[in-house]
């Protein structure tokens, strides 16, 4: 737990739930980003965040939240940032600012093994599985009025392995692959849907925390922090895509 | 306050769709698992008040089971569990689940109810040349019935309220509507103010039927 | 009639009965007393196989009762017992109570067992009341209807566990007068009660149980005058 | 089958260190709900046999409102709704709101079991010269704790189990990690075995301490 | 000593004691009888205030008692009862029983009330109980714990309702005896029995209520001998 002094002088304006720590959440349900093994809260997102906050000279604290629920929490003051794999939205923009994208990724079609849905025209009608509140919840909703929604994706990714439960699944290509290669027996369809830009999350009242984020972003992409973490989960560096002819979800 | 209420007005009547259709579906939740239950209960407390000692542990070990797990861990272990048996929705897996973990207390109920009938009752009807199965059946049972009544329904509405539960394996009742509706409209605190409102009223409807038909009965005998 | 042969029951390590033997005649009126504790209860309750017994034997009309070989329920069926707390069936009214074990168990048809069951009520004194409820009985008229449901089995004997001390002191009269009434029709009875004067009056013969045994079992006149045992003249002076 | 003992050992050996670190804040989350609720009980039962009509029905209206409404609404109704006031960690909104929850349950097994006590009771105290308040602290309050207790009891299992609910917002108890565990492995089946049975051992633990106690009150008197 | 003048109960429509006037003496025993629901108790209750009067006065050593200006409590104190069914407190000793009401109630210091209460143990010929729970008690020594817990308020009267109906038979003499040797030591007693024995033995008077109505009123003799009212005459035909 952490209890709640709220503005300290020595941060300024940054507003911080705990002097000195940086409160950053994910939903710890999004293997490879955010996910728990042993009791240790890992993944990608996890990392970032611990990188983001050093560079900003705080002591990273990643928390986890349920997804459904991450906005609400954001602004009911649980934690200070969302760095969980939060994709920018207009209608998040709402209520969030939100900073720089720190990664592309790809909203993917799922589907069983040897399923007959070839790519995106066959989805017609078809129950598809998503997390509530995700934006592949909006991207299904265009194909089918069956949708199933769960807390997470890899969760949703097991109930295709379930004849009769769910015909597809949308969610990002990273997560999909990583459960592909853990030898569940699903497969992707077609090409990513589209291109979509996580970003770190904050109040909108926290302007100057949020420059700083963005600051330390840059700061840990330059001086090759980011791509060691990007290498060490995907053996890639997600930055590195190219965006020609790929529709960017806004 | 004026504003508050305003504002509370104007989420019920934008959640009223939603959440009316949803309230159908939790009646439905509730209603399969109150069948199945009732019938797993009657079927375990026979087996709890019979006198062989398999049967009794068998439902023994049921109670306990059911009673020292938490209903939402139920729920997960059946819905990932029992796929690999049948194949049911999600709707199907939640209600059964929920009937099954209704089963062990409506058990509970019952042998505590036929337990609590006079043993008098028995004597007086086995003194009568009656078997141990006529006294159950003429004698014990009726009465027993009767007494479960008030405790059953209070069973009900339990049951009512724990189907808020099977959101979490994606079946789209009152709270998985509501909850979807509080991250979307950021208005978290008057979206369960009034799904709060839903189900007391549901409970109510329910308590109020209940009080009724307990009545008739009093004054039937 | 009923025999008891060396009849031993105990509960647990708790010996209740050692080693009872007692022959009851037909229509033969048999008081049992004795202090609380002392196993009145738990001999009738052995005469109608509602324990079973350790020891000993239980014969009915001249047939040893075996527990192993015999339907139970059948024996029972042919010894009436009427009980303390009435123990009528409340979901029942009066007539249905009558009729319940006639027609379940006997298998008689359901016009006869009306019938009987009418003329049973008649018998002691509460054919108004065939369609009420037990709940709506004082509780002499209640006790009637558990002889008259007794009776309607039509038993070689009747079994009666203190019938009138659950009741009012005005009550006891009523259910008293319908026993003396069976009693003068020849039915055999064993009656545990306290009721002195009834014992005085209608009993063939009293038998004092203490601890288990028989330490009185002699004719009403030498109990109360010249009794035996010291222990059954000290129960005398504090009931009477 | 002996495959499947083999996985469960494994699963059962790599989640321990997590789980055993969650079986504490479920502890934990459970004995503040308890100590609160039993204070909420305790305060709301004796409202409502106070003979204030206003106490009444203020202590009617928290009972009804809570028993009306499932757990889970009123977990994130105060985490969400409360925070406009205070600011809590999920740690103590959870283990508050299952306080709150609990106080309404607590309240009316004290009620039912100061009224359970045979109004002989009160009579006789009010006979001797005792006033309303010495009959019930004197006489009618000790009784009614001790038959209290089985219940409580009883309650304090539900709360042990309840408090799974709490993972909803996010406090790192036992099922909250037994579903990331279950989202990482993807063993959704085995891992919530496994968190089934903590919970089972949890509850009959305490099912044997409460046994213990209840049997030592017995011989006490 | 207590005085009733026209008094009036009603439970909702049901009129309990229709004008009920009665003066008990200073050392009288004054034993009251009357069928089931005749109104026994609440007249009992009545003068104890465990019932609120609806008309009429209640007066106790000549002094009317107000229930809206006095303290209920303390005038209670005053008045002893002793109830069928003991209500003896299960979570204390006996001796702890006694005490209890003279610490708390008369705020008596623990020593002396324990002497005190020692002392009434003696006397009901249970001091070797002190330290017992009631649980553990006959009924007849229950009873006598009760008494001495109602005598240690040394009340100016004791009422007693139905004291030995909850027991067996042969527990009945010791309590009336304790009752008895009361009698004979002066304390003023109303007395609700259906033990006609003790009633003729030790009554000053009898008074037979009758649907809320005092129909007797006279010595033991001529109660019993040559009671004015039918009903009465029945009433004795039915219990003796
Ligand atoms: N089912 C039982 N289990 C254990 N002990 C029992 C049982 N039934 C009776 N007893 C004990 O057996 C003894 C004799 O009991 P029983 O009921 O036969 O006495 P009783 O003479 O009928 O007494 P009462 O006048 O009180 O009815 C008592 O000590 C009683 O506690
Ligand atoms: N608290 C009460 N509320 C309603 N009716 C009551 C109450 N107490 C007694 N009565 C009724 O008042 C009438 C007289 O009761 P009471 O107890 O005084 O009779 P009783 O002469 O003592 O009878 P018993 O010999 O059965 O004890 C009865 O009809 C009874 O049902
Ligand atoms: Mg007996
Ligand atoms: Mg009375």
């Amino acid at each position: 737990g952490s209890g709640g002094s709220e503005n300290s002088g020595e941060e300024g304006g940054m507003n911080l739930l705990e002097d000195g720590k940086l409160t950053y959440a994910s939903s710890g349900l999004y293997k490879p980003f955010s996910f728990e093994e042993g009791g240790d809260l890992q993944g990608f997102d996890v990392e970032i965040g611990a990188a983001i906050a050093e560079e900003m000279g705080l002591e990273p604290n990643p928390v986890t939240s349920p997804w459904e629920t991450i906005i609400q929490s954001l602004l009911g003051n649980k934690f200070d940032a969302v760095i969980g794999s939060m994709s920018i939205t207009k209608e998040r923009a709402e209520r969030v600012a939100f900073s720089d994208p720190y990664y592309y990724s790809g909203g993917m079609i799922f589907v069983p093994e040897g399923s007959d849905i070839q790519g995106a025209e066959d989805l017609e009608g078809k129950r598809i599985g998503v997390v509530a509140q995700s934006t592949y919840d909006e991207a299904a909703q265009e194909y089918t009025d069956d949708i199933k929604y769960y807390n997470s994706d890899v969760v949703a990714l097991k109930d295709l392995t379930v004849e009769g439960r769910l015909d597809a699944v949308i969610t990002a290509d990273v997560v999909g692959f990583e459960a592909i290669s853990s030898g569940m027996a699903i497969q992707e369809v077609g090409e990513p849907l589209w291109v979509e830009q996580p970003a770190f999350a904050v109040r909108p009242e926290d302007e100057e925390l949020l420059a700083e984020m963005d600051k330390a972003l840059d700061a840990i992409i330059e001086n090759g922090t980011y791509a060691e973490i990007s290498e060490k989960y995907f053996g890639r560096d997600l930055l590195d895509v190219d965006l020609e002819g790929i529709t960017i979800l806004e | 306050m004026m504003e508050f209420l305003q504002t509370m007005l104007e989420v019920i009547k934008r959640t009223a769709p939603g959440f009316l259709e949803a309230t159908v579906l939790t009646l439905q939740v509730t209603a399969v698992a109150l069948v199945l239950g009732t019938l797993l209960g009657l079927v375990f407390a026979l087996m709890k008040i019979s006198k062989s000692k398999i049967l009794q542990t068998i439902a023994n070990i049921y109670i306990t089971i059911i009673r020292g797990t938490p209903l939402i861990v139920q729920i997960m272990f059946l819905y990932f569990g029992i796929t690999a048996v049948i194949i049911l929705d999600a709707f199907w897996a939640g209600a059964i689940a929920l009937g099954i973990h209704n089963g062990a207390y409506i058990a509970e109920i019952f042998r505590g109810a036929i337990q609590s009938i006079d043993k008098g009752q028995r004597e007086a009807s086995m003194a009568l040349g009656m078997t141990r199965g006529q006294s159950m059946k003429r004698i014990i049972f009726p009465q027993a019935l009767k007494r479960s009544i008030p405790p059953l329904g209070n069973q009900f509405i339990i049951t009512l309220k724990d189907s808020s539960l099977v959101y979490i394996i994606s079946v789209s009742e009152l709270f998985a509507v509501a909850n979807r509706d509080a991250a979307q409209s950021y208005q978290p605190f008057e979206t369960y103010l009034v799904v709060g409102l839903y189900y007391l009223v549901l409970v109510m409807i329910f308590t109020a039927i209940l009080r009724w038909y307990e009545g008739r009965l009093n004054v039937d005998k | 009639m009923l025999k008891a042969t060396n009849l031993h029951k105990s509960f647990g390590k708790l010996e209740v009965l050692k080693g009872i033997d007692l022959e009851v005649q037909p229509s033969e009126v048999v008081v049992l007393v004795g202090v609380s504790g002392s196993g009145k209860s738990t001999l009738l309750r052995c005469f109608n196989f509602l324990e079973r017994i350790n020891q000993g034997s239980i014969e009915i009309d001249g047939q040893v009762i075996d527990a192993k070989k015999q339907k139970l329920s059948q024996v029972r069926a042919e010894v009436g017992m009427v009980f303390q707390h009435f123990n009528l069936f409340p979901h029942k009214t009066v007539l249905e109570n009558v009729i319940e074990a006639p027609i379940v168990v006997k298998k008689e048809n359901k016009e006869t067992a009306i019938a009987k069951g009418k003329a049973l009520l008649e018998k002691v004194g509460l054919a108004d009341k065939a369609d009420v409820y037990p709940s709506k009985l004082s509780g002499g008229q209640k006790q009637r209807v558990a002889i008259a449901r007794a009776l309607a089995m039509e038993p070689k004997a009747l079994l009666f566990d203190e019938p009138t001390s659950a009741l009012d002191p005005e009550l006891v009269g009523e259910v008293l007068a319908v026993m003396k009434q069976l009693a003068e029709e020849g039915m055999t009875m064993v009656v545990v009660t306290h009721e002195m004067k009834f014992a005085r009056e209608v009993a063939d013969r009293i038998i004092m149980l203490d601890e288990g045994v028989i330490i009185e079992n002699t004719d009403p006149k030498t109990f109360f005058e010249n009794p035996s045992n010291e222990r059954t003249r000290q129960f005398i002076s504090l009931v009477e």
